[in-house]
């Protein structure tokens, strides 16, 4: 089938980082992004797990967000900016996409 | 003493603190025992709920009077002057840097609910309860400490090193989920009154200890692995801190109950909230506005040292202290 | 008039209102405060049970008679009805295209089970009752409004916007897990009856208050959040429909019951079923069946229109007039 | 036989049955009703705490004997011994290798917190009641049994098949959190005795019939998917296994029972734990132990097979057994 | 340690729609796939989140399925046809994997 | 922006191994990984879901760890020896990351 170049960018952030930065995202013109809940890990702060825990600190989220590999770089400047003083992770994989109209 | 002794042997020995006791040594021993996230946050609504709802229904049948217009000032007060006292003493005893101690120091001018309700289950079983308007001061005394942290950060710290304090940070500071759910439960008790408790009563009152058992069963399981992991960061002042800290903190929240002229378990209640650390709202909130500190020293000292310090020994020496100042 | 209006204002100091506008006013406000998914599951599964059994339990202490056969056929004649009458009212109100006319429709002819449950809480403070079999005429009512709107399209829309009606989907539409457990719970209640009752009794009846104030906590939390993330879509002609709707549904309920010679409360619920909006089984359904219609439109309307007018204004008034009519 | 065969009806139209039988048939017929995860858990961890709770606030009231110390030992003993007889019929019966025999053979030597509970509520309606501390019993006899499968591999199979027994193996084993859960709500019941469970009560006691039924209808969803997709497993052989393994295993049950002279509750009890067969603790320990035996099979055996064997038609045949040898 | 050429296909799908694009998956012969549960996004159709939800309505899933790279085709098109006239996101990315024989 | 070349491992694993996993991660020199929650799947041994599950049997996880290429064969090792009689699935693709320090 026909695909098209994409970019698949992963930040896994802070939960109560997220409002920040999907809107850091919106305000990126970034079109679409999808957050997936995170379990546990382990960093250069120690090791985590959310079993049990009810306040939101100490929790991560997964942001996935697929986008034209022009608009790459305005992404990264807007994710940087708010994980830049915070612990989390951001990685880019290139990649092909269905329906590129959608991005 | 004998009092302070054979109260605290019978709160050793209650269902909740050995649930508690439970947990921890379940995750010292490193038992796969969990409780789901999400059933730890039902919990956690419940007793907020709960909680909010009696003691708004209790002032509904007592009325509004100046005691709770001053004693929510006076947790406010105690919010924001808290953060500077248990600063002053951390940086005496712990060396922490101005960014940690500041962060810790938040913590402990704020307050914990489940101590809070520990203490309310300590008063019944001696016969006591305090005002019901208490609920509404330990909500008023969550978020102050947040904004005292915020100023010593900015008055002794390194300014880069804290968000500035946006319009953003100070909404969700002020509205977070559990005061919003305390505060809102309150009203509707106290709206609602002797009906509205009539109508939930068997939800809110019956299971409730019930429920405060599991929810600490959880918290000592979470205590206990964040202590096992984190062990490290705890040196002997800050160890020593963690325990001093709430015993200076509950001589301030004495001095205004008396001054306010609560109850001998409204005093009590005072002494509690302000010996409490907070461990869920502050946490979460110096995650945003101190991302440079480090949060295994926070939670280890608030969830790890001092509140079973205060659920197993605190509560009842304050509450021993506060019966024999104010002869209740 | 004087009756609705004091009926109504006792109706808006209930705990479960006031928990609803709690969480609507907390959405609004923006805080953070939110119910697990898992959490609201579980009281949703809880709300089913229980009303499923209660009402099993109290057809087999009063035995099956014609008026149930009739209210079942009833109750499936008005899901199919209420949404061609749905459609046409939009069709001239609101404008919306085909598809998303037909997708609100289902939504209008099939019933929102907490609405009831408010409902049958209003009967219990008003000190009456409605038939216990309705309840299954509740079950009876979710589905056929979702083929309604497949035929809607299928006559007026184009063809190639929904899927054809295979047997899956049949399937997914008759065996969503609402009805299953309501259904299944009501049979329970019926073959186990007052022996049953009492040995679960303790689970399904004192708490249920308490739990439905919480369950209304969270669904006031995710109307507001709809309301405020959606509120565009809410064009004038839509919002009055959200109003004018129900009332239109409860009088077709209302004459149902009227036919049949139901109880004033029998009566009353039957207007609640066909006034309120479904926003669990046929918003899924839509996005399986209709998967152009916008889901911000029918869940907006349903969830943050319908279902607080009901929730406020529109029991008291189904009651009222129920009483007047039936003179019960 | 009379006895039996009405003990049975009864019992097949209690809530609990029904539930699971409901639950089974909506998994058999697709519905896509679910209990969450994060639910699920939460019921059974209530189960745990309620009636581990119990049984040691039972103990506390009667105090410690011999009886209760031989049944500790009779349980470990059952626990090391039924999976050798279950791996000798298994290799006549079934024709299973021997490390899907050894797995197979570990559950049901391990036991069934659910079937033990029906059994208890089983024993309620009959106004029986066993000793307090079979619930100890209950915690004891679910490791053991593991060992015992590791053991027969170690002498008839494939060594390269299992892990070889580490610390952390033996830890994760004796210290999973159901034990661990179990054993301490049953110390802190014995410990705080009647002044605890006056505490607790109406959140142990009250609601616990109502939560087993949806925790049974749960399982009945699970145990119906499971046996939905693994039906294919299930030769003969296997299938007449998971019937007559639990009337064997309630044998040795009976002789230890009646050895150590328990009540008709009691010894109905042992027969009841002997007879069931593990599907939460066992199946994890083996996925680590035994990673080569297929998990259908054993799975699909214990909680499609064995354990409704058990709660419609093994309860009352144990307890009538039980009545009938006892004269109690 | 030796390796194998791999696609890593992720499908972000409505809830609703995952019996219908497995069983899909199946019959084009994919071998295996995990579900991961997400939490929220946004999208040309808003925003969303889970939290405090009962409908399945308004949830996403993310299918993530490990493939040799000549079945590709033949998986785009499986997903393809459920995913058409629903929302949702279909990304392909080139990976390796150890054990191929299990693909 | 600036950013550096490293590798994204997703390792599938059964709950169970959890532990054991991140032990021989953390002994391999993973500076660090995330864990994501998984609902549900299938392969060679059958459907399966955590729907209404209370056994920690027949869950899995999803681990990410993202590493400088490098180290991508002591990572492999170390976990192709816990999950090498396990069920499971190991995947590697290129990536790009911010922050290299922190890899
Ligand atoms: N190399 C990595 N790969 C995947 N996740 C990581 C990595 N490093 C850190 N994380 C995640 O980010 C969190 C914080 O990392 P750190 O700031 O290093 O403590 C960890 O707990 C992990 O969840
Ligand atoms: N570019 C994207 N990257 C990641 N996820 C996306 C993207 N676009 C859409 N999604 C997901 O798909 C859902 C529906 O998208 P849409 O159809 O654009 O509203 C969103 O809510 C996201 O969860
Ligand atoms: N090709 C694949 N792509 C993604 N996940 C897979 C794949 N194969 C297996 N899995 C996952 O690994 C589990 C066990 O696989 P198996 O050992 O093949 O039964 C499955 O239930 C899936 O969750
Ligand atoms: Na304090
Ligand atoms: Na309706
Ligand atoms: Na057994």
């Amino acid at each position: 089938m026909q695909t098209h170049k994409a970019k698949r960018v992963e930040i896994i952030i802070e939960s109560m980082m997220e409002r920040r930065l999907t809107e850091a995202l919106r305000k990126a013109d970034v079109t679409g992004y999808t957050i997936l809940p995170v379990k546990g890990g382990s960093g250069r702060s120690g090791e985590w797990s959310r079993a049990g825990q009810v306040s939101r600190a100490g929790g991560m989220l997964a942001v996935v967000c697929i986008i034209k590999p022009d608009r790459l770089d305005a992404l990264l400047e807007a994710a940087f900016a708010v994980v830049e003083r915070h612990i989390g992770v951001v990685s880019v994989t290139d990649c092909e996409v269905l329906r590129a109209e959608r991005f | 003493m004998d009092q302070i002794l054979s109260l605290a042997a019978e709160n050793l020995l209650s269902p909740i603190i050995l649930f508690f006791v439970l947990g921890f040594a379940a995750a010292y021993a490193k038992s796969d025992l969990t409780v789901p996230e999400a059933v730890a946050k039902a919990m956690s609504l419940y007793l907020l709920f709960a909680i909010g709802f009696k003691g708004g229904a209790s002032v509904a049948s007592h009325g509004v009077d100046t005691a709770l217009i001053l004693s929510l000032v006076a947790g406010v007060v105690l919010s924001f002057v808290l953060p500077l006292v248990a600063f002053a003493l951390l940086r005496v005893m712990s060396g922490l840097d101005v960014t940690n101690a500041a962060a810790v120091a938040a913590h402990y001018g704020s307050i914990s609910i489940v101590t809070f309700v520990a203490g309310t289950s300590v008063l019944d079983s001696a016969g006591l309860a305090g005002e019901g308007f208490m609920v509404a001061v330990a909500a008023a005394m969550e978020a102050p400490a947040i904004l005292a942290a915020l100023w010593l950060i900015a008055r002794y710290g390194d300014k880069s090193n804290s968000e500035e304090m946006d319009g953003e940070l100070l909404r969700e500071i002020l509205l977070n989920g559990s005061i919003v759910l305390l505060i809102g439960s309150f009203l509707i008790g106290a709206i609602t009154g002797a009906d509205g408790l009539a109508r939930i009563e068997s939800f809110i009152v019956a299971p409730f200890q019930g429920v405060l058992c599991l929810f600490l069963l959880d918290m000592g399981l979470v205590a206990g692995r964040g202590l096992r992991s984190a062990a490290g960061v705890l040196r002997p002042g800050l160890l020593a801190f963690g325990i001093v800290m709430p015993l200076v903190g509950s001589l301030f929240g004495l001095a205004a109950g008396m001054l306010i002229g609560l109850s001998a378990g409204g005093v009590a209640l005072f002494m509690v909230l302000s010996a409490s650390a907070s461990y869920i709202a502050v946490p979460a909130a110096m995650r945003v506005a101190l991302p440079e500190a480090n949060p295994s020293i926070y939670l280890t000292l608030s969830l790890g040292v001092t509140f079973p310090f205060n659920l197993t020994l605190g509560i009842p020496i304050y509450l021993a202290i506060a019966r024999t100042v104010t002869g209740g």
